[in-house]
């Protein structure tokens, strides 16, 4: 489908859109939807000092890392997943102190994401309790001021700059669509002061306005769409693709480069045939 | 003649074990045994259970057993997407009857540690971090966790960080099965081919051992069940669980 | 669809697990997809003393005033909407004192539900400053421990005992799709002890499972399934039929009784051909 | 020569006016002038805006005008639901820039009330209550209200009771047209049959009017699409605004 319209960009433009030191939330979840091309055009493009904020963050956090693109992560819990284990570039960025790590449970990293959702200051949040992960981040807690004896953790509003999710299907002017769970992305597009998404293909607004109840986000909230298709590679995007095993292997071999990996990336090659 | 344990049939059987009747039952990411196990009580247990996953699924058909237990495929055949915060919601406000959730270091009350080996701000081994624990822990009306591994590191006197706390109801190692008794880690079972000794010899905390037997061997159906869920035994290979 | 399952039962029976005294949060808004039916039958059956929750109640909190049914109102606004004006029967109700009012901002009583779904016992909320809703309701102010300087309003917990919505479809597990707008449908489902779904009709859980992503209330959540074609009458329901404006002026009529305009009900109309 | 005004047009006229290219709009329950003012911008002026409403809808293109400014119909045609908590939220956080509420009574401070005449215990008329306001009108960018009379009970010195306070930008009557100037209403126009020693007799709040001027007429777009709006003058019959 070819369409012009000036939310659609390329990939490069979208990424260049991103200042150093800005703060971004990225979609999905480990191997799985991440917003992974884009993550890597950030790497091309030489950005420094992100803050990346993400509940289960896994190759886009590791790959940044590795390139030294990260000043600071916000994250619930960082690995590769599937039956790879730690990601070992963050992991090193961290022990050698690179990086600022602040440490959250997914949801109390949600908790704030809500706050700046819905336009408060903080937000409070179940559990917590017995953490030493409250002491660490100097969180809050307040007493039910309507008598219920109950002590609540709150936690301080968070409002990335960006959120950047890779998405199945956009319109031209950027209504968003994703199919089986959309992890935390709605409300990280909530969230976040500007909106871009990544998606595998254009579909036109008319497909939209059939079933508009599908729609995640809707195009007013989207700033801009970047379409490339295998967008999320080498992780999955249900129910186009699956994890490419394989390439995450070669990832995780450090006796390979960063460049040869780049240099397998779909965005490359499409890239190389254009 | 009943079968005898592999460690790993041992912990993903014994975490099927905790599953009950009618009970919504959830497991999620970094989390292959309890994803197993899931599968595993779904045919080998006569009983029903709402499993819902990270992935978003409901009582998914999954059309095949992922290599990670986040993979959209575990949403396959799901009539509804219950999507991060809405399970995370439902166990805050009480409506978790079951919670799998991982650890590396457990000590006896229960708690766990995912955050690090060392200390937190010169740390040794950075782990995966914070993950569900700190939030469903305290707030899931059970949790159950899991180590491959069953030694004085994994089940410690002092956690080097305390990452959740609170609710813990059971654990599973290659060796025993722990249930929380009065407030600590109480052991339940241990493995047929170790004894109790070789139990409180590689466990970092003390533990009352009170009518604690032998765990019974797998049934046929839940044998079977798990040979079909892993029939190249590539889940088996990849969970490298020793006895010892 | 002919299907038996155990959470397919009749209206009545669902009325039936309805106890006096029950607080209910109700779907929809003013005349759009309430759940209509269930209420007329909790008239029939004489229920007393029943808390409604609801942001914007209009035709079933007024019919349940006008049937003597209602001890207190927790509402955000409170109208028969159109160009129908000001609910009758519910405005002499409280003029009255025969109820009690809790009068919310429609926000603020979805800060209550958020605070019941979250699991905590209270819930900021953005505005409210300058109100005199904040006295009237005792609503305490929290300072942002986090040193922003700002006071937010807090929310008590709202949590009602059962749920109750008109949805287009549910599958005989319970699964539920609404089309158009679900309102505040979503968080009452969560804020809920108990969810009931009205439903148009019946689909079979195959279509549920083709596009699980359209599911608002997944199965397990829901305790109870009626199937009450038009049950939303008089009001509309998208987008199978839209308000039956003369039925509701017909209802407006005080020289009309209660009586009349019952057994104008579709689900009336039903039992005597069953 | 230009189309003189109707009371009912001078509203919705007016209302539209309010609204600026490229922002985000949002019309309301209970709210048909706001309703018709978004559907008469959308046709009368050349520039995009981003309607939203109560019903759900993004940029719908109902295929008829309802009744109910609620009305499912009112998401026809639009991409996205974006239903309740979506648009409250969205206010909440700043990112709503026109919001238009209701109002029974409105004060100098352009403060309203929608809850009660009389003592709110003891009423006199128990009103809709709350609403959007409380929670819109303190957070919105800018808000907008309008009433169908103009006289000292609507227009009021004190408000029996403040639902709503804050952020008032704008409110329209049949005669007036005031915007929100160093936290008072100023008077910014009023229509050209009456005068402004009229607004001012029929006005409860004494109000700044420097600047003030005879509100221009309809322009033949304006008047083109609020006529396509309603060919049949319902909209209007219903409302019936008289001038005085």
């Amino acid at each position: 489908m070819t369409v012009t319209s000036p939310k659609i960009v390329s990939l490069a433009e979208m990424a260049a859109r991103v200042t150093d030191g800005a703060s971004l939330a990225l979609g999905g979840s480990f191997l799985h939807r991440g917003p992974f091309a884009f993550v890597r055009e950030l790497i091309r493009q030489g950005r420094r000092n992100l803050e990346i904020v993400k509940q289960s963050p896994g190759y886009d956090l590791d790959i940044l890392c590795r390139a030294g693109c990260v000043g600071k992560a916000r994250a619930g819990i960082v690995a590769m997943e599937g039956n790879f284990g730690l990601a070992p570039w963050y992991r090193r960025a961290v022990e050698k102190g690179e990086i600022v790590l602040e440490e959250h449970a997914c949801m109390t990293l949600t908790a704030g994401l809500r706050a700046a959702a819905f336009g408060i200051p903080f937000q409070p949040v179940g559990g917590v309790h017995g953490s030493d992960l409250a002491a660490l981040n100097q969180w809050a807690s307040v007493r039910d001021p309507y008598g219920s004896g109950r002590d609540v953790w709150v936690i301080p509003a968070i409002r990335p700059d960006i959120a950047v999710i890779h998405a199945n299907e956009a319109s031209p002017e950027g209504d968003t669509r994703i199919y089986g769970t959309f992890n935390w992305d709605r409300i990280m597009t909530r969230a976040a002061r500007r909106v871009f998404v990544v998606a595998e293909k254009l579909e036109p607004l008319e497909s939209f306005r059939e079933r508009p109840e599908l729609t995640l986000v809707p195009g007013f909230m989207v700033e801009a769409v970047a379409v490339v298709p295998r967008g999320a590679w080498p992780g999955s995007c249900w129910p186009l693709y699956e994890v490419d095993y394989p390439a995450v292997e070669r990832y995780m071999d450090t006796a390979g480069s960063l460049a040869e990996h780049m240099a397998e990336s779909p965005e490359t090659a499409e890239a190389a045939h254009a | 003649m009943p079968e005898a344990w592999t460690g790993f049939s041992y912990i993903v059987t014994n975490l099927a074990r905790f599953i009950r009747p009618g009970e919504v039952t959830f497991s999620g990411v970094n989390s292959t045994p309890p994803m197993l196990a899931c599968l595993l009580a779904k045919r080998a247990y006569d009983f029903g259970f709402t499993w819902i996953n990270v992935a978003g699924g409901v009582q998914p058909t999954p059309s095949r057993i992922p290599i990670s237990s986040s993979d959209p495929v575990l949403s396959e055949g799901s009539a509804a997407i219950f999507a991060n915060e809405d399970f995370y919601d439902l166990c805050t406000r009480g409506g978790m009857d079951l919670c799998f959730l991982g650890a590396a270091q457990v000590d006896g009350l229960g708690r766990t540690n995912v955050s690090v080996i060392g200390d937190w701000h010169r740390p040794k081994v950075r782990l995966p971090g914070g993950g569900g624990g700190a939030v469903m822990l305290p707030t899931a009306r059970r949790a159950v966790t899991w180590r491959t591994e069953h030694s004085k590191r994994a089940l410690v006197g002092k956690l080097d960080f305390v990452t959740a706390a609170g609710g813990m109801h059971g654990v599973v190692t290659p060796v025993a099965v722990f249930v929380k008794r009065d407030g600590r880690l109480a052991l339940q079972s241990w493995h047929p081919e170790a004894s109790l000794e070789e139990v409180r010899e590689r466990t970092g905390f003390a533990f009352d051992a009170d009518g604690a037997v032998p765990t019974a061997a797998p049934t046929a159906r839940e044998s079977a069940a798990l040979r079909a869920l892993d029939p190249q035994g590539r889940f088996e290979s990849d969970a490298k669980v020793a006895l010892r």
